[in-house]
């Protein structure tokens, strides 16, 4: 903005607004940026409990460093103009004819400043997205961005109107109502619902995926922190939406190694009763279908018939295809 | 016509172009017009959300004249078409009022930190489940329930008569599914209240409401709206049918 | 007017602000027309979307699990009136343009007739089909091409009836002037217009009607 | 709307004088009015019934649960019939059957033309402008009833079904508002007088987009009671496909008021490029004329894919297809593509009218021209384009197509530089001005000041990393209530207190409008910034209920939502008591504004100009010693306007004939 008030100055007689108008902007934005980024930067959401967490907290901050500045300088500019030229004060001369209409240099440096910021922030935000490994956002059934480590634990994350459950493959394929997970492991949710679309948003983790019935849905993150995760559903799916949360916790590798293999043992007779594990949830051949759709040709829920092919749990570990 | 204008505009109006006396009314008698459709309109607005978006079905109130470590009964049936009302083809549950009568409601003002003795009589048939997880018995006292009398902690829904309704608070951690009765049985209750003379289940648990008082959401984890996609839909997205309010007091 | 409802001067337009509007009143019919078919092919394009969407989506073999396909007789049929209606009115236009009005409204009414005939088929293969609606992807989005299809029809029946009840009307009206097709007369110059944009409408049904005849019985 | 291809000029000359008898101040009660339209909408509405249930009462799930979809819809779509037919919007198109030539469009007179099928783009102008107050009266309302649910997080005031119904309504009623809320009123009553023409291109088209629109309203209220809808505005599926009778409200609300935006957009579009005086170049068009003309096209060309989605949905609902139901060959994305196909230009739909009525509103009290005309025509032609192309960042993170995620994110990003023309274009024009804070100015320089916490917003949600967090949440909720309520409401009001002078000839209460203006614009912002606060420390939206420590600033924003209703109290009673109670007369030209609409004697007559004015400059030329006349009102056309009779486009040629073809007056450059 800046390059455009000092144009603006040379080309108007009486004092010099447009550079009065820069120093205040450089020195406004000279005590913000930095003031937010050290003061209030480390405390913004979502934290920084995983790689993805504090990704999108550090890109927050970045974006709010180029936010700052503009928003304040607009401020400032029809702050500036309202208490300057207002008629009651006697405003200034008026101009008129073309130069009132238009400014070539004017326009053609905002065009300019603008779209550098704008593709700035593409190209920030591209990386920020793809480097991370999505970012801790769903990227559906087959993820183009990995994360490099090599062992990934997967969970799957199970949205139904209206209580979130969790899978864990590679523990004998036990669910549970509790979200825990081990402390500095990438981990891959694989999110699915059973029923409408619901979204698995774990605040704390930086992760967020829309659970689609028929659907994988993967996000990877990498913890790093112990601590308590909220987990709301954040697509509106009935009338339970608003109630549809629970808590699960980031704890350490050994602690985490107990409880699974304890609910492995003690849940295995109700994961004898639940389907072969596989990417989505494909309900039970006889699960009630609401007998919404009367000819009962293609009643739901054949696992044949809809493709989502039972895995080893061998085969579960590795998340991608 | 041109205008060829000074700068700034005089301040007076420069043609003056339409006077008063242009209504066929006077002028309180429009004043007096203009409150009254605004009193309308008010009266309209409070009627409709104190009558219609606020009504809800009846409290039954367990917490009244109750004392500090007793325990509260709790009697529910479960139907599968409440016969009456708006929806007669739904399926509900219903609640033994302290007195006795059965209502149609799933709203309960319960004490906080108290254990409640629930009996609950499944007067419906049953199916399989969607998440056969929602099968087992978890989060009750003891992780125990009895089904007419015998602890069970898992039921197989894809065996016998299936799974009706379940009891299940997602809050609290709490889920106790109900055992159908035999769609086909002569005495196959089709409209509420059902009596004990009819097929039926009964499962008794008991748990211990929080400590903290507020409003906690429960509702039953079997599709079973029926006519609706996944069964989810009608009853099981409407207060004093398939969802309710546990209100902890202190 | 005897008794003026108003008290200022009663409008009088000069003749060239009569011509001026009347201009106006042609390029209205004329972008008017256009854009109308810019709407109906933006709901196409939708349909179409799903038609692709669902079909690309095939992963779990629900596309079109038992090799069902609509009636094809019907749907042939049906495809190939709508296209004869179009054809035939077109023809009749560049009769019209010779002068020959009757010719015209020869034409247009077989249009009427087979864009009526049209519709009422597909309407009437809905009852034949041979799965049920929700069956698949590809019921589904038959069905949505039906509805749309058969408002389609009917639509552009009724755009074309309305020009030929008017062209009667016209003859009578204009006919010292050359007749419809040669009267400069504003509202023979309107009709004119009308015509020329509804024939447009029908080759964008004929056009859509192709289209979704070979999507849903050739390619499927 | 081919049906009411119209043909505005009889066999006469055009406009002559009607023929004798026609005195239109007949009796308020007489023929066909909105009374006889609520007959026709019950009357259609119970046949619509008696045949669904004749059609579908046997169906297997109706049998199950007693809620039969096929009457809901058949009886609310016959109902809005009912309602057209009984208003008299569907007499011409039935009469057309037979050949019959319209009825001249001759000026009614009496307050009973307000309540009529009317040809007077005027008149249907101020019928909007009651129209759009009714629906953003009853969404704020709704917004109250939402707010007070928030005031506790565990406490409910309303059922949770309830809450969602209420938010949903909200959400519904107010977007079906927002499309409408400039380009009904404001925009159906200055077109023509804008660009110098005598009427609307197809009145009875405009007049049909209203009842279209107050049909809409009557269907959308309808929700409540068949149970409400549980999924927000935007109608996810196979939520949508779930639910009670209420959605059957919401899909043939959204069609029927979607119906009604198509048609607008048609008329205007068809206006701008037609009716312009001669003259009136392409250059020398108002901005906000620009700025109709990439709302209208927007209005036409995306809203089909509303209806045609809408209709899936309904078919969903009726017929038993699988559209949106992923189980049986169906895709739960095919709506949200769908959806956001229309729902992202929807929501410039929602901005732009905004943008124009503040570029007008800013020369006349800086009494400076518009700085940077054409960047900020061409930054409204390309924030439409563009808005075509940005949908799916709706949906990063739903699994659709995570490849496409840069892509979508560089095209949202983009968008924001046509938007940042505005404000080249207001910040240039404010430069060494001479500001007045007439009410209309201080509503222009809000929504400077709120769009730009909304726009800027706008980039955080397109970074897809941020987007993870904020996404869904109450940010996002504040962001667009920032650009929609905080830009478009603004500009609304504005543009009310602007225009209200010259279409109604009385003069608002000015000590009230600015009570209407510090309370709307304080308690706005504190209404809704401390919402993005909220969304950043993890409340979603539509939940009723959250986290303890959220109450503070919930309660906040709530309590100051009140405030924020209550100044729309002052605005009505301000308008009650300056328009029907106690009118004062205005000033022909109250604001000095060179504008052609001001140009017009009040009130204006039913042609808008007893000749048709030859322009000779655009409307900014403020700050001129010498400023040309903007145009010649008695232009003798015999001798001046020789262009104008020539090089007729005869046989439909000629789109763009008006306006072009004259060259008459100075050149204003």
């Amino acid at each position: 903005m800046s390059d455009q008030q000092a144009t603006v100055s040379r080309t108007a007689g009486g004092p010099n607004h447009g550079a009065r108008l820069a120093v205040a902007w450089l020195v406004i934005s000279a005590i913000v940026d930095p003031l937010f980024w050290f003061a209030a930067g480390p405390h913004m959401p979502p934290g920084d409990m995983t790689s993805s967490a504090s990704g999108a907290q550090f890109d927050f901050n970045v974006l709010m460093m180029a936010a700052l500045p503009v928003t304040l300088g607009v401020w400032l500019y029809f702050g500036y103009a309202i208490v300057n030229w207002r008629a009651s004060k006697g405003g200034s001369d008026l101009i008129g004819g073309p130069k009132a209409r238009g400014n070539m240099k004017i326009q053609t440096a905002w065009i300019a400043s603008t779209t550098i910021v704008v593709l700035s922030a593409f190209v920030f935000g591209t990386v920020e997205l793809i480097v991370p490994a999505g970012a801790g956002g769903g990227e559906g059934p087959q993820p183009i961005w990995t994360p490099t480590s090599k062992t990934v634990l997967p969970i799957q994350v199970i949205g139904q109107q209206w209580k979130f459950t969790y899978r864990y493959p590679t523990y004998g394929g036990f669910e549970t109502d509790t979200l825990m997970v081990p402390n500095n492991t990438t981990i891959a949710f694989h999110v699915t619902s059973l029923d409408v679309i619901h979204d698995f948003w774990a605040y704390q983790l930086g992760v967020k995926a829309d659970a689609n019935p028929q659907q994988d849905n993967v996000a990877f993150t990498t913890t790093h922190a112990l601590g308590k995760v909220t987990v709301r559903c954040d697509e509106l799916c009935g009338i339970w939406h608003g109630a549809m949360f629970n808590y699960g916790h980031v704890v350490s590798k050994t602690t985490f190694q107990q409880w699974a293999s304890s609910n492995e043992t003690q849940l295995a007779a109700v994961t004898k009763l639940l389907p072969p594990f596989s990417w989505t949830y494909t309900a039970d051949a006889n699960g009630a279908d609401g007998v919404y759709y009367p000819d009962n040709v293609d009643k739901y829920s054949k696992i044949q018939v809809y493709g989502a092919q039972p895995v080893s749990v061998a085969q579960a570990v590795k998340p991608t295809s | 016509m041109g205008i060829a204008m000074a700068w700034p505009p005089r301040d007076e109006p420069s043609e003056t172009v339409r006077g008063k006396g242009r209504y066929v009314v006077g002028r309180s008698a429009r004043l007096g017009i203009f409150s009254s459709l605004l009193a309308v309109a008010v009266g309209l607005v409070v009627f409709v959300s104190m009558a219609y978006l606020r009504s809800e079905p009846p409290t039954l109130d367990f917490a009244a004249g109750h004392s500090q470590g007793q325990a509260v009964d709790m009697t529910l049936q479960t139907v599968g078409a409440i016969g009456f009302g708006t929806h007669p083809s739904w399926v509900s549950y219903l609640t033994q009022a302290p007195d006795g009568k059965w209502v149609h409601t799933t709203l309960w003002d319960l004490p906080a930190n108290t254990r409640v003795n629930v009996t609950i009589d499944q007067y419906d048939s049953g199916s399989a489940l969607r998440n056969p997880q929602v099968g087992a018995v978890y989060g009750t006292l003891g992780n125990a329930a009895t089904l007419n009398g015998k602890p069970f902690s898992l039921i197989d829904a894809t065996k016998g008569n299936g799974v009706g309704h379940t009891f299940s608070i997602p809050t609290l951690g709490i889920n106790v599914p109900l055992y159908g009765v035999n769609g086909n049985a002569k005495n196959f209750c089709n409209s509420a209240p059902c009596t004990l003379s009819e097929a039926h289940n009964t499962v008794e648990f008991s748990f211990m409401t929080p400590k903290t008082t507020g409003q906690y959401g429960w509702q039953c984890f079997v599709p079973c709206g029926g006519g609706y996609v996944y069964g989810n839909g009608g009853p099981m997205q409407t207060i004093s049918f398939m969802d309710g309010f546990l209100k902890v007091v202190s | 007017m005897s008794e003026a409802t108003s008290t200022r001067p009663q409008l009088m337009s000069t003749p060239e602000e009569a011509a001026y509007e009347l201009r106006a009143a042609e390029g209205a019919i004329w972008t008017g027309s256009r854009l109308l078919v810019g709407i109906c092919l933006f709901v196409f394009a939708s349909l179409a979307f799903a038609y692709f969407y669902l079909r690309s989506a095939n992963d779990a073999g629900l596309w079109r699990p038992h090799g069902m396909t609509a009636p094809t007789s019907i749907g042939a049929s049906v495809f190939a009136i709508t296209v004869f209606g179009a054809l035939v009115n077109y023809y009749g236009t560049l009769r019209m343009r010779k002068g020959l009005v009757v010719d015209w409204e020869v034409s247009g009414w077989i249009g009427v007739g087979s864009l009526l005939l049209a519709a009422g088929m597909q309407i009437w293969e809905l009852t034949r089909m041979p799965f049920f609606p929700g069956a698949s992807g590809y019921s589904s989005t038959f069905i949505g091409w039906a509805g749309l299809n058969t408002a389609l029809l009917l639509m552009s029946a009724y755009w074309l009836e309305t020009l030929l009840a008017r062209s009667i009307r016209l003859r009578r009206a204009v006919a010292e002037d050359g007749g419809p097709s040669r009267s400069t007369q504003p509202p023979a110059r309107l009709f004119r217009a009308n015509l020329e944009g509804c024939t447009t409408f029908l080759g964008l049904a004929a056009l859509v009607n192709l289209v979704f005849w070979v999507l849903f019985y050739v390619v499927v | 709307m081919a049906i009411s291809m119209h043909e505005s000029v009889g066999l006469g000359r055009p406009g002559e004088t009607p023929p004798s008898g026609a005195d239109r101040r007949r009796s308020p009660w007489l023929g066909q009015h909105i009374g006889t339209a609520l007959v026709g909408a019950v009357a259609g509405y119970a046949l619509g019934h008696f045949i669904g249930n004749s059609i579908a009462s046997g169906y297997a799930n109706v049998q199950l649960n007693r809620q039969n979809n096929v009457a809901t819809v058949l009886a609310l779509t016959l109902g809005v019939v009912g309602w057209l037919l009984g208003v008299g919007a569907l007499n011409y198109p039935i009469l057309k059957l037979v050949g019959k030539e319209p009825a001249p469009e001759i000026e009614e007179k009496g307050w009973g033309r307000y309540f009529r099928f009317t040809l007077d783009h005027k008149v249907v102008g101020m019928q909007y402008i009651i129209g759009v107050l009714l629906f953003l009266f009853t969404g704020g309302l709704l917004a109250m009833a939402v707010r007070t649910e928030l005031l506790s997080p565990t406490t409910h005031y309303f059922g949770p079904g309830t809450y969602i119904s209420l938010v949903s309504e909200h959400g519904t009623v107010m977007m079906m508002m927002a499309t409408s809320i400039i380009t009904g009123p404001i925009a159906g009553w200055l077109i023509p007088l804008m660009i110098g023409s005598r009427r609307m291109a197809f009145p009875r088209v405009e007049a049909f987009s209203f009842w279209m629109f107050t049909a809409g309203y009557l269907v959308i209220m309808t929700a409540l009671p068949y149970g409400g809808f549980p999924t927000g505005w935007t109608g996810y599926a196979p939520l949508q496909t779930q639910a009670v009778g209420g959605m059957d409200s919401y899909l043939v609300g959204f069609a029927v008021v979607g119906t009604g935006m198509i048609t607008a957009g048609f008329n205007i579009i068809v206006t701008i490029i037609n009716y312009r005086a001669p003259g009136m170049t392409w250059s020398r068009l108002p901005i906000f004329i620009w700025s109709l003309l990439a709302v209208a096209s927007l209005l036409a060309l995306a809203t089909p894919t509303l209806v045609t989605g809408g209709l899936f949905g309904i078919l969903d609902r009726t017929a038993q297809t699988a559209f949106y139901v992923n189980e049986r060959g169906g895709s739960a994305f095919l709506w949200q593509n769908l959806f956001w196909f229309f729902g992202h230009p929807e929501v410039y739909i929602m901005a732009l009218p905004g943008f124009g009525v503040v570029g007008e509103i800013l020369p006349v009290f800086t009494g400076k021209p518009l700085f940077g005309y054409r960047v900020g025509a061409a930054g409204m032609i390309g924030v439409a384009l563009l808005s075509f192309f940005v949908w799916q960042h709706h949906l990063f993170q739903s699994g659709i197509n995570p490849d496409m995620r840069p892509l979508f994110m560089l095209t949202t990003e983009l968008i924001s530089i046509p938007t940042g023309f505005i404000y080249l274009t207001g910040m240039g024009t404010l430069w060494k001005s001479k500001i007045r804070f007439e009410v209309p100015m201080l509503f222009a320089l809000a929504l400077y000041f709120n769009f730009l916490l909304g726009g800027i917003s706008g980039v955080f949600l397109s970074d897809v990393p941020v987007n993870v967090t904020v996404h869904g949440s109450f940010f996002v909720m504040a962001h667009f209530h920032y650009t929609i309520m905080g830009g478009l409401v603004f500009a609304f009001f504005g543009g009310l207190y602007y225009w209200l002078p010259k279409m109604t000839g009385k003069t608002l209460n000015k000590k009230l409008s600015l009570i209407h203006f510090w309370m709307m614009f304080i308690f706005f912002n504190c209404t809704f910034f401390p919402l993005f606060i909220v969304g950043l420390l993890g409340q979603p939206r539509r939940v009723f209920e959250y986290a303890q420590r959220l109450q503070g600033l919930n309660d906040f924003s709530t309590i100051s939502a009140y405030m924020l209703a209550s100044s729309f109290l002052v605005f009505t009673a301000n308008f009650a008591w300056s328009i029907f109670i106690d009118p004062k007369p205005a000033p022909a030209n109250p604001w000095g504004s060179r504008g052609l609409e001001w140009q017009s004697p009040t009130p204006v007559p039913f042609h808008n100009f007893d000749r048709i004015p030859v322009i000779y400059a655009d409307p900014y030329h403020y700050g001129e010693v010498d400023a040309p006349d903007i145009a010649d009102f008695d232009k003798v056309w015999a001798t001046a306007g020789a262009g104008a009779s020539s090089g007729g486009a005869g046989g439909g040629g000629g789109g763009f004939g008006a306006g072009t073809t004259i060259e008459g007056g100075p050149s204003d450059v």
